[in-house]
């Protein structure tokens, strides 16, 4: 049994997978960087373990640093979270030869979906459908024509070691393939050390849709459906949601069992999530597999009705998983919306900072899983994303109803955030219609831009109001009252302006 | 009883307050003027249109106003400097400023300023300077990259706005800088 | 179609309710008393309107003020939360002759069901069972010693038109029968103007539950299965949960068919509750019915996966249930735990005052539903009702590990209130066994008031604190930074903490 | 890269800082001195015992602690007077009070009042005056009830300590008082 588990990550998913563990009665020890000794997952925590500094290379990847707090703490166990260190095979071997259990999949099989050709070779033996293309490296130009040829233009060159972009090029045009083929080698070969090329078709604004699949140490492999994840930036999901408006029970049926059948291929165990690109006549082809938790899997919680971080502690201490596939049932749909730390009228400008006075939604419907606090200040180290709201509806209907009402309730003052655009997604025909795909925010950017603006009784209040803020704070500022109790003014205003004497 | 809800709490600003109020990129420019104000009723006239508000600080910087019934929620975020503010409203924020003679000048010094900006490079956000590519004394082409700039798993490149010679480079490779610092000087 | 609605109520309900409205694309109206303005339902209205000084009698019970404003704003409809003049027939009435929708039921319905003895009476004819007693007024001492001789000892003597605990006497020696007969009465008629007592068997620790029920214009009643609210104290739910542990399937069914053939009986109209005791051979007895939402809603919405105030909503505007009997399927497990400004250390006393420091418990299966904020000051003249906590689990042991995670997590300081009282009903044997009826916190009273105290280490370190605080507050007032920018100082400590500069 | 975490965020406070702290109601009196601190990084000697200890302001008055690798969340609320503290901690709430020479004087004098206490009736916390059953000269046995408060929906009545001569009254019917206030004083 698993009595302590390091959480080596930080922000929300470290938050989040404390909150599990502490109702499992599991203790949790953080690690932290410079950057984050303020950072709520240090204060959530039983323990606290300093390891770098803020450049998260010096601290949240350094593996040495991580393994050497589990043994001194005694943790039995070491969860990832997302991102950093969970999906690094290395990890996973090296916790498994300390004798502490990694809450993941075994180095073989994350080598084994890391790897782009090795993946779809896989897929392809266990008869999962994959993007039309070869699996072999494009290595000389003859091959490389005759291959494109073959799939028919338009393609996509790829990275086999890919990752973020980088060994990719989109091929249009006969002309271009072979240039196309060089810079695409000579990037990948610069950022991972592998030249491997291979092609496939390429697919326009396809839908991009995961299956969440769970798997235990026994062999038995369930899915837990889709989440229609193609509203994005720059490849980079902004709102998620289950189920899929597209999707039809046959599909999903089909799909699910594929989404099985892949995790099966490899002798998975854990959570993990099997991505599809979708075409509109919803053929549907194996993208990639992350072998970790995602950003996304509260939505699929929600319609559930499962907590899949503790799945995850309960498949790792080899217990069998809870469900069955029958028993996987979705009740109503839930949508969440990342809220990051951004200009999204400067180009999605990160914009770190303090946050100065902070307004959570509440109230029926509604999970959110943060980690910032009033007077937190964002590290600029990380990634962006403040929070995740998380809303529930009896129908798609009513979950974008509530998703818009939770967006109302929610203020962070001091940075700048991505509320209002969400908002103006919520108000997206295309979104309420369920008629979108990864296109989305292309076609749609003259309605998502679009500033708006107060009525002109509202601008002249909101000119008052600041006159009457600047006297109150010049008042203020001359009358500073520097008391001897040591309140020193902090929150007395509420005081003051609440309690009427009388 | 009597409507003890509007009772002064704070002291009541003066009669006389009078200011000329700004909102940047809007093009409004707007006289505002306190008329009345007992408690927390106000009254005010904007550009001779009266307004009768009851305005609360409810926390810091957030403010409840009713305005003929309708209930308005706005944010006060004081700007840099004195009399800038950023104000939130439901749909939008607003820059504002209050301006007074003071203020007057100092925003005539800054149109100045203004003119010469494609001349320094300021970092819009704190960060860390991953490379510079300038030298004092170097001969530089607008759209020249001069300072590459990350922050929160993004790298920014940042460029000459014109041609010139690097007259001063205040920041090194690794520095962490605020958001607003002027990180090239070109004359 | 309602496209407006005032909400004739304060505090947590108020939102609660402007929150399904906003939803719901209907416009909110508040209406606030003198120690109001600050509260959170005027800033979440669309409008908001002063009606009067704080005691509530001159405020929120004052029908004319509350009719004008609705008249005024033309709100369609005028939703009455719970308290104040949710169960009052001539406000029904009222708005129902001013053209206004009264959310919740006709005045006739209201009237039957606030005198106890029509209520039996009606119960009875439509073979509701009730608890063992008579229905007419004890008028001769002759009729009452004949009639507690029938019954048998224990007996309740109940005042008809009762509530409160007023009028009410507990008789377990036949000597005391006549002198409680004459006490129950004057205290009737003092406090309600009307003498008429009737007897009731008295049943000792019995379980409170409740049934659900939702009826529209047209004839359909459901139930949406009942909620156990047996942990009380003086007659104040504090937790109350679904399903009851006591309860079995077959039970629950016949059960809910009563609850419906009672709303039936009256020709019910809208959401309302049938509250029955219950002993521990599962016998059950109708207690009355509640003719408005309750406090405890929410763990039947989440159960169940319903919006109770919009399907109120709906109802009134003529609309059909949106469900079916057989659609309605409990889900998992709800607890709902009431926090209050009081101090349980200290019978309960009431702790009003500002809201120093607030930090909410968030994450997957949790709800809240409050209407507090920091600087708020708590008014004296309301309910000390702060929020309420909600959570949801698979089973009714995650529901209780995920109820003492989120009460570890919630935090506010300022004011006591009876977030460690309730932490400590989570840990108690019988609570966790399911084993507990209206007598839970007499019989449990010191495991529950026992003081708990932090280790040496912990208390050492509290000391440590302390002065560390002492010594910067000190210093902070010497050093007092009167800045020209208007900062004033207000969470700056936050830039302070957290900036490292290097 | 040095462990700037430890870095100094406040000015140090004296080395020679040493304070006597009792915790009310526990019959615990300490010794508590700072021995040394680098920036967030404490020791301090409880009664000889030594802890070295990482601390951090947070929140105002909510702390965040690691001793000897564990986490601990402490809140401090100052109390009516300086150098009394109500400290939260995860499983309990303390009532602190840092004493030198000036505090021991002003509690040897709160001793004394201490003694008078059954002749004050004071509020324990805010509410209404809905009955004052004392004047002033009235002579009251001990258990009188001579004043009833009215706070969120509930009364409560408040008796005589001792018998004597009500020589004050200090509140009328409809007064709002806040808590710790002196209703009526008897001699």
């Amino acid at each position: 049994m698993i009595k302590k588990v390091l959480v080596a990550n930080r922000g929300e998913i470290a938050v989040r997978v404390m909150r599990s563990c502490r109702e499992m009665g599991i203790h949790s020890v953080a690690v932290f960087s410079d950057a984050d000794r303020s950072s709520m997952h240090v204060r959530y925590a039983n323990e606290a373990y300093h390891i770098g500094p803020s450049p998260s290379t010096e601290s949240y990847l350094d593996q040495n640093k991580i393994i050497e707090v589990a043994k001194k703490t005694g943790a039995d166990a070491i969860h990832p979270g997302y991102g950093f260190l969970s999906e690094n095979a290395t990890f996973s071997q090296r916790c498994k030869d300390e004798g502490i259990i990694f809450i993941g999949p075994d180095k073989e099989v994350i080598a084994t979906m890391g790897d782009k050709i090795t993946a779809r070779e896989t897929m392809i033996k266990s008869g999962v459908p994959v993007v039309p293309g070869t699996n072999t490296d494009l290595n000389t130009d003859e091959l490389a024509l005759k291959t494109v040829a073959e799939i028919g233009l338009p393609v996509m060159l790829k990275a086999s070691a890919g990752g973020g972009g980088k060994g990719m090029r989109l091929v249009k045009d006969e002309k271009d393939i072979l240039s196309s083929l060089r810079s695409a080698k000579s990037e990948a070969l610069a950022s991972f050390g592998d030249g491997t090329v291979y092609v496939e078709k390429f697919i326009a604004n396809p839908h991009h849709i995961e299956f969440q699949i769970l798997a235990d140490q026994h062999g038995n492999v369930i899915h837990l459906c889709e989440r229609e994840c193609s509203v994005q930036r720059r490849h980079q999901k902004v709102v998620e949601e289950t189920p899929s408006p597209l999707m039809t029970e046959k599909i999903r049926q089909e799909m699910g069992e594929y989404a099985v059948a892949a995790a099966k291929s490899v002798n998975y165990v854990g959570a993990g999530t099997i991505e599809f690109l979708v075409d509109n006549d919803l053929n549907y082809y194996f993208l990639e597999m992350n072998t970790r938790l995602q950003v996304e899997h509260p939505i699929t919680e929600r319609v559930i009705g499962i907590d899949l971080v503790k799945e995850q502690i309960r498949v790792a201490q080899g217990e069998k998983l809870s469900m069955k596939q029958e028993d996987v049932v979705q009740k109503g749909h839930a949508i969440e919306c990342r809220i990051y730390a951004e200009d999204p009228d400067n180009n999605f400008m990160p914009s770190p900072g303090v946050i100065k006075h902070l307004t959570e939604p509440l109230g029926l419907g509604v999970r959110q899983d943060g980690y910032v606090y009033e007077g937190f200040e964002i590290p600029i180290y990380y990634d962006p994303m403040i929070s995740k709201l998380i809303v529930w509806g009896n129908n798609r209907d009513e979950a974008i109803q509530r998703m818009r009402r939770a967006l109302y309730e929610y203020k962070i003052t001091g940075i700048k955030t991505s509320i209002k655009f969400l908002e103006k997604i919520m108000e997206t025909p295309d979104f309420i219609s369920g008629k979108y795909d990864t296109g989305f925010i292309e076609k749609n950017d003259t309605f998502l831009f679009e500033k708006r603006k107060c009525d002109s009784d509202c601008l002249d209040i909101s000119m008052i109001v600041a006159m009457v803020d600047y006297q109150k704070r010049l008042k203020n500022t001359l009358n500073q009252d520097v008391s001897s109790n040591g309140e020193s003014g902090w929150k007395k205003f509420g005081k003051k302006t609440s309690m009427n004497r009388f | 009883m009597e409507e003890i809800w509007k009772k002064n709490q704070y002291e009541p600003i003066l009669k006389s307050d009078k200011m000329q109020i700004e909102i940047s990129k809007e093009n409004i420019e707007s006289q505002v003027e306190l008329i009345e104000q007992d408690g927390n009723q106000y009254t005010f006239s904007v550009d001779g249109k009266m307004y009768d508000l009851n305005i609360v600080m409810v926390e810091n910087g957030a403010y409840s106003i009713i305005h003929e019934g309708k209930s308005y929620n706005l944010e006060t975020i004081p700007g840099d400097k004195p009399k800038k503010y950023t104000v939130n409203t439901i749909l939008s924020t607003y820059e504002i400023e209050l301006v007074d003679a003071a203020s007057r000048y100092s925003r005539a010094r800054q149109g100045d300023e203004d003119a010469t900006n494609d001349k320094q490079i300021i970092a819009p956000m704190p960060g860390k300077i991953v490379s510079v590519m300038a030298v004092p004394g170097q001969e530089v082409k607008q759209g020249d990259t001069l300072v590459i700039v990350s922050a929160m798993k993004m790298e920014s490149e940042y460029k000459a706005g014109t041609d010139g010679i690097v007259q001063e480079v205040l920041v090194k490779n690794d520095d962490t800088i605020d958001g607003g610092q002027i990180m090239i000087i070109i004359e």
